[in-house]
């Protein structure tokens, strides 16, 4: 039997080592499997590349791992936010290296390792500073970059549920990256609010089938969510709004 | 559509909160959404632009596309409803319309970059008279460089927008003749909406398609220093 | 309002022209737009590109606009079938010209069209004769053809259900090419069984997006469907099996 | 899995249809099922490579891949019971196992081609020593070509299993020095099971890995021409 559950995010992240590339889901908070990298934190990586399409915000997740010095250099599309004080002091003092690439080719050249492609030809920052370095061709009257894949050892995905066979569906736009993700990692693991039955997932919706995971944890449901159904009263951070209710206060 | 660029001109310039030379940032907001064609697929950028999609007219169907991969967003949920994994690009909540749909980001710039999306709407620093664009980076050498998916969105859509105020806060024209900020796309950019007019690129050089309020083609030219005629519907 | 649904699948397949190159999903008969094909044939359009996986089998759908000749040229990785008899005569007769292109090629150059890729660098075919012509390159040790995107005029597809934003969802394995057909065209028809209020498609589960469609007509449910349930008694061609019972019988 | 083959492989000679000195297709069948560990995730070839699917071990759990979009897939289906919609590669009817999953053409061949299946298990014209696999077209002039997904699977999955009769039907052998038919992928097998023995491509060699029936080292020498040494297992 196959089984690629396992019982806890420890488990999950177990062998991550020292100058790994990590590939980590999310779009900002959404997505973004901080249960994951609250363990790989614990794990004591260092020296890690980061790819992630920002550098985390807040004080949590990818920022807490910048903020704690794991990270040797964020390949990343938009690393500052209002809140990436992590990623910005980090940045600023020169203790880790930026490799800047805009959002489309960072998926493309995600999903190009996951495919198996060479490399391809975007139209994406063609005359912009982001060309410098890179191959130009024209193709059919139109300029083109040469775009090269990036492999990972690691991704660490957050999604909403999956089965013990690694098949995985998302919620919304908490999807965004984590299924190219997926692709062109050698280890695959996945965060999920829960684990379901072989069987209780449409085969029809999956979105990332097995055979790109290796491993699924259960982190249980998230606050906003209950019986399937959302229940409002957090804000973007996941935290209780003021005012939400005694229930939804007590639990932040 | 002309007959509502008409319609709402005038209306946008009564705003009470317009000067009488220019258009508030909601009126501008209300006039480019009036230009939007019924059924177009539409991404509005990081920004001014978002403020559109409050101000579509109820008489068309718009499918808004978020580039962290959805169609179909509605603007922001009512208090309390906030779904952290229901955002749009600039991280903001958003809702889903009936008829929406979710893909991944590959799929999600698959789609903008092949040409699919009918118009982007954007802002800029710089706007060059051969529709160049710098919206992302000032060149600044201490600023931490950040991109996102505007270089994409630029060379992606059939139609480029730009929504901005024509001066920046210093006085100075980001109508250009040539950019002096670090670029986001070549040759892309289609049409600008100014608080004091609309231009389109037409052949290297800006043309005026609408003044607002009192604004006349001669403080245009002063303003931006840049041989402008008015857009001869051609 | 936004209602791409068209009344009949002349609507659906109007104005397409002589010389057109033309996208038509299906593998073998699974996801084969069969009457939008009967329809095209109505139309009279000639010197027709054809991409498709296949050049039909027995005297339906593809095989009957070929052998109406209406074909000029065929675009796929495998022609040739025990009931190819239709193309076989062609092609012997040197009436239609073939690109013969490894599947995995024609899929990726068809998503490549539909993803604004200008070209990309695949694995497959190296060092065989389906490598003549092309350009080669090594990267990373590994050595890669240069593959360049396939467009077209129009994609015919054909789906399970749809909205009209146009919507799609596919059944089974009768998805095949029809996604990635969809983006790579300049008018997308898609044929399906049931046209549904918007709404009605689950928003995870859309497997082409609105976004992709042009029109849309509904061709009624096929024979072996029904109230959503599989009702078996069919053959690969859907036609009634000896025995399957008088009703099914009847409907032959 | 030794386990296993040593189990196999008296068990399959003693099949009643197989020659004294060489295993028929189904028992070949059972033999290259037995070589396929738990979990596995595989894709079988049109023709003789699909019999494997009915043969796979009630104690292992192996996901079979076919590339017209499906992980999950079962063998064919009970009488009456065939579904148009749910087909495999050879475009028979197949069944859906709980915890299928379907996706796009270009998403199945982006599976097989990044490197993401464990197995393929392919038919043959002929095999080298190198490891070059001919199996889709004999070259000749008058046949219409076709190739399918082969080239895509040859060079796609991380081991490529060939199964094939040791002989072509007018007695050559399918295993040689170089291929003389158009290549489908190069160095790409790394192992061929044929109704005579299973030989490991190893260096730019054929190497013996297990004998059928009565078959011996130099009746597969003198059948193939080749030089063989048994595979000692490094």
């Amino acid at each position: 039997m196959i089984d690629k559950t396992v019982p806890d995010v420890a488990s999950a992240v177990a062998g991550i080592a020292d100058g790994a590339t990590v590939m980590v889901g999310g779009f900002g908070r959404a997505g973004q499997p901080v249960e994951l990298i609250d363990a790989l934190i614990d794990v004591g990586a260092r020296e890690l590349t980061i790819v992630s399409n920002n550098a985390g915000g807040g004080d949590v997740g990818l920022a807490r791992l910048i903020a704690e010095g794991r990270v040797r250099k964020v390949v990343c599309s938009f690393p500052r936010q209002s809140d990436s004080w992590h990623f910005d002091t980090a940045y600023r003092e020169a203790r880790l290296e930026l490799e800047l690439v805009p959002q489309g080719n960072l998926a493309e050249r995600i999903r190009a390792a996951g495919a198996g492609i060479g490399a391809f030809y975007s139209p994406t920052a063609v005359g912009t500073p982001l060309a410098e370095g890179r191959e130009q061709r024209v193709i059919d009257g139109r300029t083109y970059l040469l775009e090269y894949p990036i492999h990972a050892d690691v991704a660490l995905i957050s999604g909403l549920a999956a089965d013990r066979l690694g098949n995985v569906v998302y919620r919304r736009t908490a999807r965004n990256f984590g299924p190219i993700m997926a692709t062109a990692a050698r280890t695959t693991v996945v965060q999920v609010d829960e684990i379901v039955e072989v069987g209780a997932l449409d085969p029809e919706a999956v979105v990332t089938p097995g055979i790109f995971v290796n491993r699924v944890v259960a982190v249980g449901e998230r606050p906003w969510l209950r019986d399937s159904e959302f229940v409002g009263g957090v804000d973007l951070a996941g935290a209780p709004l003021a005012g939400a209710g005694a229930s939804a206060g007590g639990a932040s | 559509m002309s007959d509502q660029q008409t319609a709402t001109a005038p209306r946008a310039s009564d705003d009470r909160h317009a000067q009488p030379d220019r258009l508030d940032r909601t009126a501008l907001a209300k006039r480019v959404a009036a230009d939007i064609s019924n059924g177009a697929y539409v991404n509005l950028g990081i920004g001014a632009p978002t403020l559109v999609a409050d101000h579509l007219p109820p008489s068309s169907e718009v499918i808004l596309h978020t580039e962290n991969g959805m169609l179909g967003m509605d603007p922001a949920p009512a208090e309390g409803e906030v779904d952290p994994d229901l955002i749009n690009a600039g991280k903001q909540p958003v809702t889903e319309l009936p008829g929406a749909a979710y893909f991944h980001h590959a799929d999600s710039f698959a789609m903008m970059r092949g040409g699919h999306l009918d118009l982007c709407i954007l802002g800029a620093f710089q706007v060059s008279e051969s529709g160049d664009l710098a919206n992302w980076s000032t060149g600044a050498p201490d600023a931490i460089p950040a991109v996102g998916g505007a270089m994409d969105l630029a060379i992606g859509a059939k139609d480029v927008y730009v929504m901005t105020d024509l001066l920046t806060k210093t006085g100075e024209s980001k109508l250009v003749a040539s950019c002096t900020y670090p670029l986001t796309g070549v040759g892309c950019v289609t049409r600008v909406y100014t608080d004091r007019a609309v231009f389109d690129v037409v052949g290297g050089r800006f043309r005026v398609r609408e003044l607002f309020g009192s604004t006349t083609l001669d403080e245009l030219r002063e303003l931006t220093g840049l041989e402008l005629e008015m857009f001869d519907g051609a």
